[in-house]
């Protein structure tokens, strides 16, 4: 029984490896501009995993994600900007805690609620801050943003300036940020397996019974969404040095608008789904911007599509499709 | 003294819209249990359409009184674009979670931005020729457009005819037994898709509303729904989704403290609408008027 | 004169070089006028037949795309006129690919990124909002990517994020020249006023807007006052509660940087609440969006900014006739007027087709980037708006600035400038020079053109 | 015989409607009671209130002595009292065999672990093995519970409740939905299992021959109230229970 589990883990460590030296052997046969594409779409796959963590595993929609990825990258660019920093580590490392706390805080106002509620709660929390963002000229720079040069990697001991630095930077921070997706997934996956992934997962099917069983609702609904705002925030942390930039518009709500529509297109009952889905949406609307001047419609009959042909997204449908041949091939 | 008399008035006249807006969305949200995100897009169309009807009827020369018919005119092709949404795009998702129903209409309004855009181009439209229909009105020692006492009086009319359409007639009967049970109502012998599909073009009726008496006072522009939309949900999200009382104190407190806050702050207008509906969710989540 | 700061004002605004009025000296910064020519002579060397590439990013929706379309307009018009000659040198068509500036900053990004390294432009120009250049000003000097920035003002994207910019041009007015040129306009005009109320949308250009013009108008006419403020949220429609309360404050004068549809929607609501009437108005940008977009209703008299970079009615007549034929052929093209954004762009394509031949010229063959950037620099051309500069140590685009007073002209069927009042003012005096300490570099105002201004303006009496 | 559970006047009304008039209900260590009555006596009412599942307007509820009139859902069951549903409640999204490690995870108070798999809990495994096996549903572990027949629910739903090795397990109508032919098997399994260990029982069915089968005491409810209370034989005989229950006289 036990070597059963250890061998489908070890087939599914398997897989994971594979996708892994895939993506790590990628860079030098797609140029750099489809390196630094992914590297986007990486970070769109870990902001959607952790706001996964809520929809698809506790059953919570959020409207309001954008506020943690603006978090995120806000808290890099004043970090860059008054205390002097230009190393990732010292982001990543003084950026989760504040991320973490502030996700607690809206958490601790968003569990409260339940269904629609919770999504409009989440949305007017998001607003408030995208307002804020928008209104403190002085502090945030308003509409114009705020610009974060390009930090040192690995303390220090990577850095970039000169000519081409961009290409070495693209390069480096395609891996820096592999590497650290590589641990979310890791971590994401072994939360959601974990008793309290589980517990969650009980919540989401049924509340009574959860509670039922002793669980305390809300206190595991509060963690779920204190995990899901330091994910998607520590997504805008990595953002920023890659954009360059942040300004107010990923604290609006249309940006929470995508992050739902991420998860959806990759499917949201799925550990993986949002992980395609950020990568491909990332394509999706950087092509659809490109290609057309009615991208937004491009874009809307894609969502209508996908919830009306594909409601369980793309890995939904695939594995569903996988699962039926394998039937066939047994009959 | 004027001063104060004119900027209620401008909270009325704005209060006004903002209900016609938000009580589309809270009626249709009542009904349907649908939080419907094109709404603020649907007003745009009917701002669009009446604006472009008017330019046309004036090229014709027709009087200029005869203009205002165009204002129902413009809300009923709105409501004519709900009898199509409703059937095609919602009804395959009332079985469904509701994360789906919003996203749904998420897609309709990314759908709906581009098609205005499509068939009325980027130029912002106007139609002030009826604004100047209505005699200007002296206040103190300042002036007042007539015509925002008639969108004011529109409002009025509208949350009146509402209240009775919904309080007083067979319909408003059939409508208040679906949103309590949909079950229930079908067991009646109530035609629940009927009653759905009206539900949601009445909502289109009065968000189109919103939209054609607004255009003759300012313009028809790109974006104008998005902005509408927001502040809706703020209407809503105070009042209580889904109650019709609610939307209108809502929208009244909505305008008044908009009023104040350009008045007095400046500043942090905005923030200050965002930090109410926040607050209002926290202590009654419900809303003021609601009942979940 | 009592104090040795302060200056009698009629001297200040003369010393300013501020002219008023269609002719005369308006004329005298333009240098002899000369019509764009086919190129005659023959390119030296061997040029490539490939097509040159240029990315065009602008609003395509949302509300600025009343902006965005003119934008467009002017540089097909640019690069159909090119082509009709063969092309660049006479051999390489200019070929675009359009980008829409309303997907947002982050994707705006991406966007460049992919133009130039997927789609492989040679050029990037266009961009109109104030928010995206600082943004993509980096992107491109780290893509090495030629790049001619039509607007986007913002004194921000050379002061502070590309402080040393090599492939990065910019070829509209700085911002902080907007409000001076209203607070000089509005100075000239109204020396009398005393209460001044603010109307802007609330976000950087705006605030810029703003901060430049309360400056200037602190030195021009000492003593004024603030008795109202406004900050509209950007794509505001119902502006009669900030009507109201202009109103209610009473001041002598309105001064508002409200632009595009808002400016539509705003200007037809005070106009019924009789605020023209009450007090004058000085605008950054009313007459900044296209021609046509503007009704007969607007009122005469206001200070109707054009971004203080061009309106096709200015310099009229014949007096300038690469400005005349200039607005006959896109009339011709689109069956409208061009306004200050489809004059900038279609400037960009002649400049850059000026550039490129004169490296040629010099040393035959097709130029690369470093020779074209090299005639760039420094380069001065005839534009229908007038003379343009492009200064080299900061590859910011100079012309006079530009203003005028609406009025109602029988020959327009909307509102144009009053050709007997028009105002230009040399823009080397009020921009800070060259070599002017930056933000962050030994002051912290939010632009070097506020710290000169500061410094250097003396206070006006009279 | 040790009393476990213990109502004192206990009292509930829902407008008109006395859903539970002063109640005075005991339950002993170790017994397999039923609770019987028409539609809307106030059987569910009753064990809703003893679960916290609604707060009485008055009365007291008293477990092994202790008051736990005011405890919340988690801390009664953390006292030992467990109940299912009449209708049944899983978590369809998880499998048979997580639907019920959960439950031990949660008594344990393992459930909040994070970062640990809960696959790698070896106690938990075993016990949740056990648990199946005694419920039949071995063959069953890796299904998603919504994905189950309705007799295999209705045992699972006992089950996930059983696996928080409570003192006292309430079983509302576990037998409701399924054939004859199940129903006997659902109850052989339920009171067997809870006859082979220390729990005490109380069971709401409807069906009286299953009541009759299998408990040791029945407490019939009427309108709000307690009408009969006995063993079965007792209840049997009893002409006011023929009467309201059954409608006919009984024939001895």
């Amino acid at each position: 029984m036990r070597w059963l589990r250890e061998r489908s883990k070890v087939q599914l460590a398997a897989v994971a490896a594979a996708v892994l030296l895939l993506l790590a052997l990628l860079p030098p046969f797609i140029g750099v501009y489809q390196t630094q594409l992914l590297t986007y779409g990486l970070i769109a796959a870990i902001a959607a995993l952790g706001f996964n963590l809520l929809l698809g595993y506790t059953g919570l929609l959020s409207f309001g994600h954008s506020a943690f990825f603006g978090i995120g990258a806000y808290t890099v660019a004043f970090l860059a900007r008054d205390a002097g920093i230009h190393s990732m580590e010292l982001y990543i490392l003084l950026g989760l805690p504040i991320s973490a706390l502030l996700s607690a805080l809206f958490g601790y106002i968003s569990v409260r609620h339940t269904r629609i509620f919770f999504g409009i709660l989440t949305l007017a929390l998001s607003q408030v801050l995208y307002s804020l963002a928008y209104k403190l000229f002085w502090v945030t720079g308003g509409s114009d943003g705020l610009r974060v040069p390009r930090p040192t990697l690995l303390a220090g001991l990577v850095s970039f300036s000169g000519p081409g630095s961009f290409l070495r930077f693209v390069n480096s921070y395609y891996y820096y940020v592999l590497a650290v997706f590589a641990v979310c997934v890791v971590v994401m996956w072994v939360i959601v397996h974990s008793p309290f992934g589980k517990a969650l997962q009980a919540i989401r099917d049924n509340e009574v019974r959860a509670a039922f069983l002793g669980l305390r609702i809300s206190r595991f609904r509060w963690v779920a969404f204190l995990i899901s705002g330091t994910f998607t925030s520590l997504a805008g942390i990595l953002w920023v040095p890659l954009n360059g930039l942040t300004t107010p518009e990923i604290l609006y709500w249309p940006f929470s608008g995508e992050i739902v529509f991420t998860a959806l297109l990759g499917g949201f009952r799925n550990f993986s789904g949002p992980i395609v889905g950020g990568i491909v949406f990332t394509y999706l609307k950087t092509y659809a911007v490109a290609t057309t001047e009615y991208w937004q419609l491009l874009l809307g009959v894609v969502l209508v599509m996908l919830i009306l042909v594909l409601p369980t997204g793309i890995v939904g449908a695939v594995s569903r499709l996988a699962d039926r041949l394998k039937a066939k091939g047994k009959s | 003294m004027s001063i104060l008399v004119i900027q209620i008035l401008n909270s009325l006249f704005y209060a006004s819209v903002l209900f016609l807006i938000a009580a589309g969305l809270s009626l249709i949200f009542g009904v349907m249990r649908i939080v419907n995100m094109a709404h603020g897009t649907l007003y745009a169309v009917g701002a669009y359409v009446t604006a472009w009807l008017m330019g046309k009827a004036i090229a014709l020369g027709v009087p200029l009184g005869w203009l205002f018919l165009l204002l129902p005119v413009g809300a009923g092709v709105v409501a004519l674009a709900g009898f199509v949404i409703e059937p095609l795009l919602l009804r395959p998702f009332y079985r469904r979670a509701e994360e789906y129903q919003l996203l749904v209409t998420f897609g309709l309004l990314l759908i709906l931005e581009d098609v205005i855009r499509f068939l009325w181009g980027g130029m912002p439209i106007t139609a002030d020729t009826l604004q100047d229909v209505v005699p200007i009105m002296h206040i103190g020692g300042l002036v007042y457009p007539g015509y925002n006492l008639v969108v004011i009086g529109i409002g009025a009319l509208a949350a009146i005819g509402l209240w009775a359409g919904i309080y007083r007639t067979k319909f408003g009967v059939m409508l208040r037994a679906t949103s309590q049970d949909r079950r229930m109502a079908s067991a009646l012998g109530i035609n629940v898709g009927l009653v759905y599909m009206s539900a949601f073009a009445i909502g289109c009726f009065m968000a189109g509303l919103g939209g054609a008496i607004i255009v003759p006072s300012q313009a028809a522009v790109l974006g104008m729904g998005v902005d509408a939309l927001i502040l809706a949900f703020v209407v809503v999200v105070i009042g209580g989704l889904g109650s019709l009382q609610g939307a209108l104190v809502g929208a009244l407190i909505v305008s008044f403290v908009r009023t104040a806050g350009i008045q007095f702050f400046p500043e942090i207008e905005l923030a200050v609408l965002y930090l109410i509906a926040a607050i209002v969710l926290l202590i009654k989540p419900t809303g003021l008027f609601g009942n979940a | 004169m009592d104090k040795p700061n302060t200056v009698d004002r009629r001297k200040f605004l003369s010393a300013l070089g501020v002219t008023v009025g269609g002719v005369g000296v308006a004329g005298a910064s333009l240098i002899a006028p000369q019509v764009v020519k086919a190129a005659t002579e023959p390119a030296k060397g061997k040029i490539p037949d490939t097509p040159y590439k240029t990315g065009h990013m602008t609003f395509l929706t949302g509300p600025a795309a009343v902006l965005g379309d003119p934008s467009l307009k002017g540089h097909i018009m640019a690069a159909e006129e090119i082509n009709a000659q063969g092309g660049l040198l006479g051999k390489r068509k200019i070929e675009t690919i359009t980008a829409d500036e309303a997907a947002g900053t982050d994707a705006n990004v991406k966007e460049l990124r992919r133009m130039k390294l997927e789609g492989k432009i040679d050029l990037f120009t266009g961009v109109i909002s104030s928010g995206n250049t600082p943004a993509l000003g980096p992107v491109a000097e780290e893509l090495s990517l030629l790049t001619m920035f039509v607007d986007g003002c913002t004194d921000f994207l050379f002061d502070v994020a590309v402080p040393n910019p090599k492939y990065t041009f910019r070829l509209t007015n700085i911002q902080s020249a907007d409000g001076i040129t209203a607070a000089i306009g509005a100075a000239q005009a109204w020396p009398q006023t005393r209460k001044i109320a603010h109307l802007h949308p609330d976000y950087s250009y705006g605030r810029n807007a703003s901060e430049h013009f309360t400056l200037a108008i602190e030195r021009l006419l000492p003593g004024t006052q603030v008795v109202s403020e406004s900050w509209p949220k950007l794509g505001t429609t119902d502006f009669t509660s900030h009507i109201t309360k202009i109103l209610s404050s009473e001041p002598d004068l309105l001064f508002t940087s409200v632009w595009g549809g808002d400016y539509v929607a705003w200007y037809k609501q005070a106009l019924r609440y009789g605020l023209f009437d009450k007090m004058k108005v000085a605008t950054t940008l009313a007459f900044g969006v296209a021609p046509h977009a503007l009704g007969k209703d607007h009122p005469e008299g206001v200070l109707a900014g054009v971004h203080s970079n061009y309106h096709f009615t200015y310099p009229g007549g014949d007096r300038w006739p690469i400005n005349k034929s200039f607005v006959q052929r896109y009339f011709k093209r689109w069956n409208e007027y061009p306004n200050f954004q489809s004059e900038g762009s279609y400037v960009t394509l002649h400049m850059l087709k000026a550039a490129i031949e004169r490296a040629n010229k010099l040393m035959g063959g097709w130029p690369d980037d470093e020779m074209i950037i090299g005639q760039l620099e420094g380069m001065g051309f005839d534009t229908p708006s007038g003379y343009l500069y492009i200064r080299p140590d900061n590859h910011q685009g100079y012309k006079d600035a530009v203003t005028g007073f609406s009025k109602n002209n029988p020959e327009y069927p909307f509102p144009t400038w009053d050709q007997n009042r028009i105002i230009t003012i040399p823009i080397r005096n009020i921009t800070a020079p060259a070599n002017w300490p930056k933000p962050g570099k030994g002051h912290n105002e939010s632009t070097a053109a506020a710290n000169w201004i500061k410094t250097t303006w003396p206070k006006s009496v009279g | 015989m040790t009393i476990l559970l213990k109502t004192v006047d206990l009292r509930k009304q829902f407008g008109e409607t006395r859903a539970c008039d002063g109640v005075n209900f005991v339950v002993h260590k170790g017994e397999f009671l039923s609770l019987v009555g028409s539609n809307g006596a106030g059987k569910t009412s009753l064990v809703n209130l003893i679960s916290a599942h609604l707060t009485p307007d008055s009365g007291q509820i008293l477990f092994e002595d202790k008051d736990i009139t005011f405890m919340t859902v988690s801390e009664r069951i953390k006292a030992g009292i467990a109940r299912s549903f009449q209708i049944v409640n899983l978590f369809d999204g998880l499998t048979v065999f997580d639907n019920i490690a959960l439950s031990i995870f949660s008594r344990d108070g393992k459930a909040g672990k994070i970062i640990s798999l809960a696959e790698h809990d070896d106690d938990v495994r075993r016990e949740t093995l056990e648990v199946l096996g005694q419920f039949g549903l071995s063959d069953k572990t890796a299904v998603l519970a919504g994905g189950l027949a309705q007799g295999e629910r209705k045992l699972l739903d006992v089950a996930v409740a059983y696996a928080l090795r409570p003192k006292l397990l309430f079983l509302d109508e576990p037998t409701s939905g399924v054939s004859t032919h199940e129903k006997a098997q659902i109850m052989d399994t339920v009171s067997s299992v809870v006859r082979a260990g220390t729990v005490t029982a109380v069971v709401i069915e409807h069906d009286m021959d299953v009541v009759f089968r299998y408990s040791d005491r029945i407490v019939m409810m009427h309108e709000g109230a307690f009408l009969a209370d006995g063993t079965p034989d007792q209840i049997k005989m009893n002409k006011d229970v023929a009467n309201i229950l059954l409608g006919v006289p009984l024939s001895v």
